[in-house]
């Protein structure tokens, strides 16, 4: 009875999985495709959940569904409304039906040499993976979850340049300036929320960074849900978001990095090699980093959301027009 | 000293970054420096390398299959010098370019990113770290291309982003298949183990589909001309110049390191015919461009079409001292179209700042009001079309000697063809400065922005055609 | 009967091909950083199968790192695409 | 016994679901949907959560399904105020 | 830092560098140009008579330097190179001088005297190229360094006759590194020996090689004017007297014919070339010229033009020799290539005299010109004489030479007819013209006459070169057989050519 449910709960997910995404591709109107693209990120979050992979379970219901999802909304909200309900017409400029036709049929055939190749490569499973040497290594890297060993210490470096990637991208949306117009009608229910969700959402931040180091969790699903503090803060007619305005806030922008760097710098210099940990503290290096990652994520997050630095106006008291 | 300098090519740009961001007010001081700073580094990495040879940092200590492994190689330490030297240049030009305070806040943090993103690529040996350094150098070079804020620059920017972001999935998926093939990310690990069987081949179709995607070969390059067109001059020459050639410069690494087992002389045709259609394609449209800067951008796609068809000639010889001689000649030519194309930005923004437009028909009379810029943009027009004391002429010759030797004359009609056409639409340029302008006004001059110009195009046209001989034999060892 | 990891391997390309098709054919920008984000869900997907080996033994924790900063990459890039399409639409409204 | 009740629960809370998405299809306009959703789904989730309670081996899960238990109570209860005030005034 | 490996590098840059630094001298420091001008001209004077003295010692220069694996940029001093040296550096002294008195106060002189000085160090290189990737350097650079001096102007026709300039001379720079690349792939690096390369390589590579050939004589061909690809010396006609006057008589069309003399002598090997009967469709293509350039001549009214057919016709002497098989033919042909020089150039000079002081650019202005300007006139008339090759200017000398080694190659039954014809017709073009400008009467007033300064009829600069060349030419017909005169250079190299 066990294996039989396991294998029809999979299918019933990898139905759901696919039919959201055809909805979401094709749904008539902007708005409905990006409600049924959110659906489909909490299908996600189910499917890693499923895949005994719960860290990026997390992320992906904090980030890839969430975030994703309130940045796709407000994106949405500055278009005038007729706007949002755009039909998609799928004519397309790569010389209308045929040309949709012919890639399709090609796209599909690629398609079908890659399940084919997986199909070849899942059975003789290499035994050379990676699983094994993580293992052995663990217990030097100073954290008991392997993710987050991998993640800050065995590819500190893939992660050292991913926030610069995120920091990049931050960059660049602050140049484009032109920020959003502040949210208008500011209603009680909102604030009354604000009120009560937001001091959990921070508590619920700071215990998975915490518990990051033995279970699943870490910097990223943090600071993910610290930006859901702000963004809720932002919701409820806080127009800076809970955020420091000027130097301040730009410090914390570049702390996440900036911490990495000092370190990696700090024990290169020491002869080590760059981002090389010594071995008795690593645990307390990699939560350092990890807090101050946090912060720098919940921030950039918080600023792309908001798409401009937020300006030095006091706070707009509770239910008035700002 | 013992202490790895390919680490600060990396470290030093980022931190450059960071100060920037963090201090709006002195981010133009901060980038200079650290632009300089990591010239330096460049440098002592080449002297370094050719002192001891191949050098490996493993980051963070462990070994590359499980963490991450920087290597350098004769290659990749001349394509940072190249990189080093196009961006400082481009720096001290940008301190002119840049006015008020607001635009040089933004500019620079984002241009320290770029920089340390070509860094990271051209250092990293493992595919996944590939991947992430492909998306914060799409990402910054997006946000940089969009930074003029005219409507034409942010739909090129955006163009420029999407397909950026399917090149990088697709890339992304091969690296997928080849980690369930091999399981394990580190290059020269996966090289050892890699032979002739589908799951490899798919992932060699992938990855390179990826990566030409953005390197922009002919049939997929029509982002790249609005996008180098409309973005501002330092932009667009750091774009042209390097991020579009570390593209290339991964393409090659595939193809020589990782996947020689796979690789049938015919194989090298998969880029060859694109590379020609390329070369082509692109001095027609060059030719026919309206503005200075879209000629520039449309040359960048011809010159990227002779890179690939050197390499497709480059699969077709055995190993040995011919094919050392042709590899040494194609990186001559990227190196070559590098710093000239990036000469041929500069002076183009000078143009554009100082009439007001680019528009090629009314460039009248240039050679007197801007007698350096005219002087820049004939040096690197010498070595876009190849002519003698350019680098670029030593690797067509390798180019067309190789060919003939093989006997395939369709390259040597296409090499042949590509250079009149380039050199039609230099001289087209080169002739409207001649013509003498009604007002024949005094000289206007601004050292800070000709004199980098100038000293890229001078590399370019001469000191590479005259100084590379030391480069070759070292190349050799590297294939 | 073909095992989990498979199916939900052959999903995760299922997906990226759907994903890949809809960025070339949709005229619409926002449709088209969903499908990119789409795709990126398929190659994360058969990642994340390939890691997975089976219901007890702990899965694969490098992939898992790897998708994980696939996913933050994905959101950087989909908010800066969203702020690119934002300020085309304040230069034409406006 | 204990395993008998619980499965027992989770059989009522997927019935309200159940009910609940019935609703959401068959009645006519806005306000009702809202209605339905609210209602049945928060009854059905309360009912899986307390026989998921049952089943989970340590306090602390337990404590913890509640919590979810109650935020998704105040989620739904403050989506469905919004919605119904945002509908009425557009 | 020996003297034998670095003269023929110091001979190149004696122009090079003074070029370079005259680029960037503001436009009113006319006393620092000119020094530099002149200095680097007689800095290279004297370093060429000292290689003059070593070669005839026989002492080897060369200068190496790897460019890359097997190409190399060598520069040596042989025979003929020598030759070529010589008499582009005497008539580049010559030029500066009259270049300088011409541009007296044309503007943007600072950007001509560099391009000048660039024009003639590629020249310069060009003689000296020890290996064929050396000569297709310089001769690609001789392009770029020409085609601003021929667009100086900046009107609307000089930039036209710079692009259709440029159009062929591009294209047949394309030609020749086909050809060279080819003969690389083929035969590896390829120096100059005298004697030729190429006869040792093995029987399957011949077809080829005549390809190679048709290249190598179609990337020449276009400087060297050869009939179907001369379009462009007539439009370039468009540039400054001086211009003109270096181009068509010393560096540009030279460097054709001097490469198709390395070509065939120095790469090929004249007996292999004739084995390969490659030489005959060469001589038909010279006599052709030679016939239709002279014709073209008669009837253009502009004098310059006139000149611009006639040098199509003249240069074509050389190739006539080169392609005559036999050393009296060789020896006709290089020492052409001196002659011709002194010749056009004097007449180039006068013209441009004409044109400056009087105003007159048509043969029909010209009655009576003798006597308002007898000194020009003088020497157009002793350089009009020796191009119709009447004895005592230096004419006769080649033309007497080319007879002969027709005759001794057994080819007179064509060749001696072409020369004949093509005398006749040089009679018809020139003999008109002087007597029109020495028996007519002079026009009331010239078209526009500058006011006599001094006593002389023009200023000195303008005066002095076109005496000094028709001296040179006289001399080099009357001294033939002296012992430093081109005769005897050309007999020296004729001999080794053909010792093996």
């Amino acid at each position: 009875m066990n294996t039989l449910s396991w294998s029809f709960l999979d299918i019933l997910l990898v139905i759901a999985l696919v039919l959201l995404a055809g909805a979401a591709l094709r749904a008539r109107s902007l708005r409905q495709s990006i409600i049924l693209f959110i659906a489909f990120g909490l299908v996600t979050a189910l499917v890693w959940a499923r895949l005994r992979a719960p860290d990026v379970a997390l992320a992906e219901a904090a980030i890839g569904a969430g975030l994703t999802g309130a940045l796709l909304l407000t994106a949405l909200r500055n278009r005038p409304s007729e706007e949002s309900r755009l039909v998609s017409n799928n004519g397309m400029r790569w010389g209308g039906r045929w040309g949709n036709v012919a890639i399709t049929v090609s796209v599909s055939l690629v398609a079908l040499g890659i399940g084919w190749a997986v199909l070849y490569g899942m059975n003789d499973t290499q035994s050379g993976r990676l699983a094994g040497q993580v293992g052995s290594a663990l217990e030097l890297s100073g954290v008991s979850n392997p993710v987050t060993a991998v993640l800050l210490n065995f590819r500190a470096y893939d992660t050292l340049l991913e926030l610069a990637v995120l920091l990049a991208a931050l960059l660049g949306i602050l140049s484009l300036g032109g920020g959003r117009a502040t949210h208008c009608t500011v209603d009680p229910i909102a604030t009354s929320l604000r009120g009560w969700l937001v001091p959990l959402l921070i508590l619920t931040a700071g215990y998975q960074l915490w518990v990051g180091a033995h279970a699943p969790g870490g910097a990223f699903q943090a600071g993910a849900l610290l930006a859901a503090a702000g963004v809720v803060q932002h919701l409820a007619g806080r127009a800076h978001a809970g955020l420091p305005v000027g130097a301040v806030l730009r410090v914390l922008m570049v702390s996440g990095i900036g911490i990495f760097m000092t370190m990696g710098l700090w024990t290169f210099l020491g002869g080590r090699g760059f981002l090389a940990y010594p071995q008795r503290w690593a645990g307390e290096l990699i939560l350092l980093i990890e807090l101050f990652a946090t912060l720098a994520i919940a921030v950039t997050l918080i600023l792309c959301y908001l798409g401009s630095e937020p300006e030095r106006r006091r706070i707009t008291p509770a239910g008035s027009k700002p | 000293m013992e202490v790895d300098v390919l680490v600060l090519s990396v470290a030093l740009p980022l931190c450059g970054a960071l100060i920037a961001v963090a201090w709006p007010r002195r981010c133009e001081v901060v980038g200079m420096l650290t632009a300089f700073a990591v010239s330096v580094a460049a440098v002592l990495t080449l002297v370094q390398v050719l002192v001891v040879g191949a050098l490996q940092h493993e980051m963070g200590g462990w070994t590359p299959g499980l963490g991450i492994a920087l290597r350098v190689d004769i290659l990749s330490a001349v394509f940072l010098v190249l990189v080093g030297l196009v961006v400082l240049a481009s720096s001290v030009y940008a301190t002119g370019y840049f006015g008020q305070p607001r635009e040089k806040a933004h500019f620079w943090p984002m241009w320290l990113l770029l920089l340390a993103a070509l860094n990271a690529l051209v250092l990293s040996s493992d595919l996944f770290n590939v991947y992430v350094t492909l998306e914060l150098l799409g990402l910054t070079a997006v946000s940089l291309a969009a930074l003029s804020g005219q409507r034409a620059a942010i739909d090129a920017a955006l163009r420029y982003l999407l397909v950026g972001l399917l090149g990088s999935m697709v890339y992304l998926a091969g690296v997928a298949l080849l980690y369930l093939g091999y399981g394990t990310l580190d290059l020269p690990a996966i090289a050892t183990q890699i032979e002739s069987e589908p799951i490899a081949w798919l992932a060699l179709c992938l990855m390179t589909g990826g990566l030409l995607l953005k390197t922009a070969l002919f049939p997929l390059h029509f982002w790249l001309p609005p996008a180098h067109a409309n973005a501002p001059a330092p932009v667009s020459a750091v774009l042209s110049a390097l991020v579009v050639k570390a593209g290339f410069y991964l393409v090659m690494r595939l193809w020589i390191d990782l996947f020689p087992a796979l690789l049938t002389p015919s194989t090298g045709l998969l880029l060859g015919i694109p590379g020609a259609a390329a070369v082509l394609w692109g001095s027609w449209q060059a030719f026919k461009a309206e503005r200075l800067k879209l000629l520039a951008a449309y040359s960048t796609v011809a010159q990227l079409g002779y890179l690939f068809l050197g390499l497709a000639l480059l699969f077709q010889l055995a190993p040995g001292p011919t094919r050392d001689v042709l590899f040494g000649g194609i990186v001559l030519m990227a190196l070559t179209h590098g710093f000239a194309k990036a000469g041929l930005f500069l002076a183009a923004g000078m143009v554009q700042k100082r009439s007001g437009n680019d528009q090629i028909s009314n460039l009248g009379g240039m050679a007197q009001r801007m007698p350096v810029t005219t002087f820049t943009i004939a040096l690197a027009g010498v070595a876009l079309i190849g002519l003698p004391p350019s680098g670029a002429f030593l690797g067509k010759w390798q180019l067309l000697s190789s060919a003939l030797g093989l006997g395939q004359w369709l390259w040597v009609i296409v090499v042949a063809t590509g250079s009149m056409l380039a050199a039609a639409y230099v001289f087209r340029v080169l002739e409207r400065a001649f013509a003498g302008s009604s007002q024949p006004d005094a000289p206007v001059a601004i050292a800070r922005e000709e004199w980098p110009a100038l000293l890229l195009s001078a590399i370019a046209a001469v000191l590479l055609g005259v100084g590379s001989g030391w480069l070759w034999p070292l190349l050799g060892n590297d294939i | 009967m073909i095992d989990t990891g498979v199916l939900y391997g052959l999903t995760g390309v299922a997906l990226a091909a759907m994903g890949f098709r809809a960025t070339l054919l949709e005229p619409e920008v926002i449709r088209k950083l969903l499908a990119i984000n789409i795709m990126g869900v398929g190659i994360f997907l058969l990642m994340i199968a390939t890691a997975y080996t089976g219901p007890d033994t702990a899965a694969d924790p490098v992939l898992h790192a790897l998708v994980l900063t696939g996913i933050v990459v994905a959101v950087s890039a989909t908010a800066l695409g969203l702020a690119l399409e934002r300020r085309r639409r304040d230069k034409d409204g406006s | 016994m204990l395993d008998w009740i619980s499965t027992f629960l989770i059989l009522a809370g997927v019935a309200f679901f159940v009910s609940g998405t019935i609703g959401l299809l068959r009645l006519p306009d806005l306000y009702c949907r809202l209605h339905a959703l609210t209602k049945s789904d928060n009854l059905g989730h309360g009912l899986l959560i307390l026989g998921l309670m049952l089943r989970s081996d340590d306090l602390l899960t337990a404590l913890k399904l509640l919590l979810i238990w109650i935020l998704v109570l105040t989620a739904s209860a403050a989506a469905s105020q919004l919605i119904a005030q945002y509908s009425g005034r557009s | 830092m020996n003297l034998s490996s670095t003269l023929p590098g110091l001979i190149v840059a004696s122009s090079l560098l003074p070029g370079l630094v005259i680029f960037f001298l503001r436009e009113g420091s006319q006393f620092t140009r000119t020094l530099l001008n002149l200095g680097g001209a007689f800095a290279k004077l004297v370093l060429v008579g000292i290689m003059i003295w070593g070669v005839f010692h026989e002492k080897v220069y060369a200068t190496r330097w790897t460019l890359a694996p097997g190409l190399e940029l060598a520069l040596h001093a042989d025979a003929l190179s020598v030759l070529f040296v010589t008499l582009s550096t005497i008539l580049w002294f010559v030029t500066t001088l009259y270049a300088i008195g011409y541009l007296e106060h044309s503007p943007k002189r600072s950007r001509f005297f560099g391009f000048f000085s660039l024009c003639v160090s590629a020249t310069v290189g060009l003689a000296l190229a020890a290996n064929l990737f050396t000569f297709v350097i310089f001769y690609e650079l001789l392009t770029l360094a020409t085609y601003p001096l021929v667009a100086h102007r900046g009107n609307t026709e000089a930039i036209r006759g710079a692009r259709i300039y440029l159009v062929y001379t591009l294209g047949g720079g394309l030609a020749l590194l086909l050809g060279a690349v080819w003969l690389h792939a083929v035969a590896g690096p390829v120096t100059f020996v005298e004697g030729g390369v190429l006869s040792r390589l093995p029987e399957q590579t011949y077809s080829q090689l005549k390809w190679i050939f048709v290249l190598l004589v179609l990337g020449l061909g276009v400087k060297a004017a050869l009939v179907p690809l001369h379009g462009w010396l007539p439009q370039a006609m468009v540039a400054p007297a001086p211009v003109s006057a270096l181009l068509h008589a010393v560096a540009v069309v030279k460097a054709g014919a001097f490469g198709i003399v390395r070509v065939v002598y120095d790469v090929y090997g004249v007996e292999f070339a004739a084995d390969l009967n490659l030489l005959l469709p060469l001589g038909v293509m010279a006599a052709v010229t030679i016939i239709y350039g002279s014709i073209k001549a008669l009837s253009q009214d502009n004098l310059k033009k006139r000149l611009a057919y006639s040098t199509v016709s003249q240069v074509s002497y050389i190739a006539l020799g080169t392609a005559t098989l036999g050393p009296i033919a060789t020896i006709g042909g290089v020492v052409h290539l001196v002659h011709q020089g002194v010749m056009k150039i004097t007449l180039f000079f006068a013209a441009g005299n004409y044109a400056e002081t009087l105003g007159v650019h048509k043969v029909s202005e010209m009655n009576g010109i003798g006597r308002r300007m007898p000194g020009t006139t003088l020497a157009f008339t002793v350089g009009a004489l020796g191009m119709i090759g009447i004895p005592p200017v230096a004419g006769y000398v080649t033309k007497w030479y080319l007879g002969l080694g027709a005759l001794e190659a057994g080819a007179a039954a064509w060749v001696l007819p072409v020369l004949i014809i093509s005398s006749l017709l040089n009679a018809a073009y020139f003999l008109p013209v002087l007597y029109r400008a020495w028996f007519l009467e002079a026009p009331v007033d010239w078209p526009n006459e500058h006011p006599r300064t001094g006593w002389f009829e023009t200023t000195g600069a303008l005066f002095w070169p076109p005496v000094a060349t028709a001296v040179l030419a006289l001399a080099a017909g009357l001294f033939a057989a002296a012992p430093y005169s081109p005769l005897e250079w050309a007999e020296l190299i004729a001999e080794r050519e053909y010792l093996r």
